[in-house]
């Protein structure tokens, strides 16, 4: 059976290029990056040249980026530790309604610890807006937390305008409001300049973009304040400590390098193919709605809701098709919520439980795109037949 | 998470699905926590139910919970039908996952509902 | 130039047989472990199985067994997370005085956050004594952290010992008192068996296993109440959040299970090299002293202090002869100060300076021994033939 | 922390190390933080440094500071052996990352000792 992945959200097959990369690391080149000796040093250079590429996919120095295990330690560690730094000078923190798990989980731990929260609605487009961030700021705002692009509908935020605007209150005297923005998804897939964006931390993930998982990196702007939360060691210039993972961190560098420069391809690919399916799966399904804004999102995600069915029954069948997506964040699957992303959006329940995300890589061809909306057909049509709501909806 | 292949059948191929055009008994049950939903409709006669469909919505257990009742209880006496439980459902699907076993309680559910009007 | 690689306590080669075991993680099989379609589930078994590898190791059901970017993060864990579910029932911690960075670390963290902390002796041999903890419990205990083998000098603590200790307090009512060993050093080096230890949390780390740098696991007993810290994710059984490095994963449980195999002869090996290095080093080099137990101490590593030199020219002069060894801890290198452990045995400054440690590993061969030891013999001379305090000690 | 060619040179062999059996100058100076020691001696004759001997305990950029220190000031005037700074030890191994730069600031210390009793 041929297998689809459309799943490129979840989690990106490795570049080829890349396990070559990191592959030396694995074998010969196999120090500790502390230590002092020759195998030590040849493990530093190559970490200090990856701390380079990853830098130049954002555009920072490469002084700015701290390697951690993934995304969720650099969205914890941003808004834990920049709290933590910060609480002299104020307990108030803005997010939006749709950040990921990790840095809502973050600022729930937050919250029951006596912080407050202010949560931005998204409308039903899926975007913030940065009247409500102007509007929301306090004196004693201390972060505010918006992520670039969003991992269930890809929407991208106003994050531009939200720096421009933390600018300007600290001109304006609050020094202590820093900005952060979870990029995991956006990094490797749109053009960040950390300049343009004006953030003062920005998390980003390996396993997003064609390299292996168990790393990631925080950027944190020369100057900002931040409790390290991981103890123990000099790694990293203090702010996290732990044995740096060599290999990894090679892939890293190596598909921040690929992604800046093959990006611009990537993205007219997965655009291409993903507005192809969105077409086709339109002309070919009934009473379907699409989630997000579809301007302002990222090249590759598709999200749709089908009504009278749900999701996981879908997403199951596809399965059995070969054909592999996701129900909302593969970070909640687990779970029997719907996804808290489309209610944000003020979808209805059975919205909410039918909502599929599809996400395009750079390898996916037309034939994926043909199977998928085959498949998809088969699926829906068969889940409808025995679905007791068709009826209703026909009978009223 | 894995689920059997009798289950993955159930679900690419729903046994006894649909509503009966001349069925004399239905039900409907609702999960309160999660909307899950079954929809029975059997032909009853002479104490034996002659055929029986199904429709549900829901997470994947909830619909092939229905598939596995609908086809079990087709031909089966009334009485015997009656002491069907959410282990015999279990059974003929191979089992759930115990977070998802609410399931086949649902499908009980709907059975006995539907069977009530019948004395034992 | 021949080189030699006399640091296995800092960081190991990888195994080639388990670089094997996780190239298909690589390549075609890079699903998600969270994913619930086929790609996810084929993640999924990979972890599930290594899982059950790393717990045999230490003889641990496959469910107590948390994994950790490393051990750092691992240790990080435990004290953190127990302490921070513990705190209403006490704020005092015992640990030991050559406990690693990670340890010490967030020990001291929790000391200027209120906790109070008893730090116990080492003696001239290295070792803690059952009579001092025992002495150390007060009703207000909530963590007993003492590590199960040292890093710099390799003496394995009387573990077992401390774990009587502790259930017997808990069977006598001192409910909230838990037992955590650091067995980064030990883990794969020396047999562990958590129902003998009795510990009720034990970490360790992939990369001192022959395995890659990136991941590690924390041992958490059935039953022991602990908050989790990395937040943001169902991942781990909601004890650590983030996507698992499904390749790390299954090269670590590769490892272990190697490990667990092969322990007795490795040990065999090691422990021949590096008696007959010692052997040879004594013979040939005066002024010398072996920092640690000799006896109680794991079977591949030697701590001596070469008297009027210090360590750091010596690491050089070694690493330019192409013998790779180190001055205490890697995670310490960077810094001035001396050894805090060489320090805690009692010894001067000048002892203290002047340590190294050779760290031996299952593929050293007895030529790697000899050129070692022509090249330690070299540099002594060297860097004695300058050194004005050789002249001081003949002049007294 | 990598060393540059010049420095490892240096360090595995040390330019005139040891003592002057016949010298008329020494002098010897501590890092009071750290411990470091270098030691010098002399042989001074009509203004000029005919020999220099150099012993150091320490770090590795003290020992290369002792040797390259030592070999610098063979030969000179006394004039222009106090003429010189901490950056002519640097430039002659080719730099030290700073926090180690105390090294040659040591240097500089013993030899400004060693040609004290000497007037400009
Ligand atoms: C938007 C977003 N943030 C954070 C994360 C967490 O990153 P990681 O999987 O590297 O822990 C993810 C990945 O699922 C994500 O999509
Ligand atoms: C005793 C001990 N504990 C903890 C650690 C930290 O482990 P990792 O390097 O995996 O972060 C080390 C490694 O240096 C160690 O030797």
């Amino acid at each position: 059976m041929r297998r689809v992945y459309l799943d490129h959200s979840a989690t990106t097959p490795i570049d080829a290029r890349v396990v070559q990369a990191m592959l030396p690391y694995l074998t010969e080149t196999f120090g500790n990056a502390s230590s002092i000796h020759q195998f030590g040093q040849e493990a530093r250079a190559a970490v200090d040249k990856a701390r380079r590429q990853v830098a130049s996919l954002i555009n920072a120095r490469a002084n700015e980026i701290v390697f951690t295990s993934g995304g969720t330690e650099a969205n914890n560690l941003a808004i834990r530790g920049v709290c933590e730094a910060r609480q002299t000078s104020g307990r108030h923190i803005i997010t939006s309604a749709i950040e990921h798990p990790s840095v809502r989980g973050m600022v729930e731990y937050l919250e029951q610890n006596g912080w407050t929260i202010t949560r931005l609605p998204v409308y039903d487009n899926g975007l913030v807006r940065v009247d409500d961030v102007r509007a929301a700021i306090r004196a004693d705002t201390v972060l505010i937390s918006v992520m670039m692009a969003n991992n269930e509908i890809g929407t991208i935020q106003p994050v531009k305008e939200i720096g421009a605007l933390v600018r300007g209150r600290r001109e304006s005297g609050q020094k202590h409001l820093s900005f952060h923005t979870d990029a995991v998804q956006a990094a490797g897939r749109a053009a960040i300049d950390v300049e343009l964006i004006g953030c003062d931390l920005l998390s980003f993930s390996a396993h997003k973009m064609y390299a292996p998982k168990g790393v990631g990196a925080l950027f944190i702007r020369r100057g900002t304040r931040l409790f390290p939360q991981q103890i123990g060691g000099h790694q990293e210039r203090e702010r996290r400590a732990g044995t740096e993972p060599v290999p990894n961190i090679v892939a890293f560098g190596a598909a921040a390098e690929l992604a800046r420069q093959e990006m611009v391809q990537r993205n007219e690919h997965t655009a291409r193919l993903r507005d192809r399916f969105e077409r086709e799966v339109e002309a070919r399904i009934e009473t379907i709605v699409f989630n997000g804004d579809r301007r302002q999102r990222l090249s590759h995600v598709s999200n749709i809701s089908f009504r009278f069915i749900e999701g996981e029954g879908l997403l199951i069948h596809l399965d059995m098709q070969g054909v592999a997506v996701s129900t909302g964040s593969a970070c909640s699957s687990g779970t029997l919520e719907p996804s808290p992303v489309i209610k944000a959006l003020g979808r209805d329940e059975e919205l909410a439980r039918g909502a599929i995300r599809f996400s395009f890589g750079k390898d996916n061809t037309d034939e994926d795109v043909e199977v998928a909306v085959e498949a998809i057909t088969r699926a829906v049509e068969s889940l409808r037949a025995i679905s007791p709501l068709v009826r209703e909806s026909i009978a009223t | 998470m894995s689920y059997s292949d009798i289950f993955k059948d159930h679900l690419a191929n729903p046994r006894n699905a649909g509503e009966l055009p001349d069925a004399n008994v239905f039900a409907e049950e609702t999960n309160p926590v999660c909307g899950d939903r079954l929809r029975l409709s059997l032909r009853v006669r002479d104490g034996r139910i002659e055929a029986a469909r199904f429709l549900a919505y829901g997470c994947p257990p909830t619909l092939v919970c229905g598939s596995a009742l609908a086809e079990m209880v087709e031909g089966k006496l009334v009485d015997d039908a009656k002491h069907l439980t959410r282990h015999d459902i279990l059974n003929a699907i191979a089992g759930l996952p115990s977070r998802k076993q609410h399931a086949a309680a649902l499908a009980i559910e709907a059975l006995r509902t539907a069977l009530k009007s019948f004395r034992v």
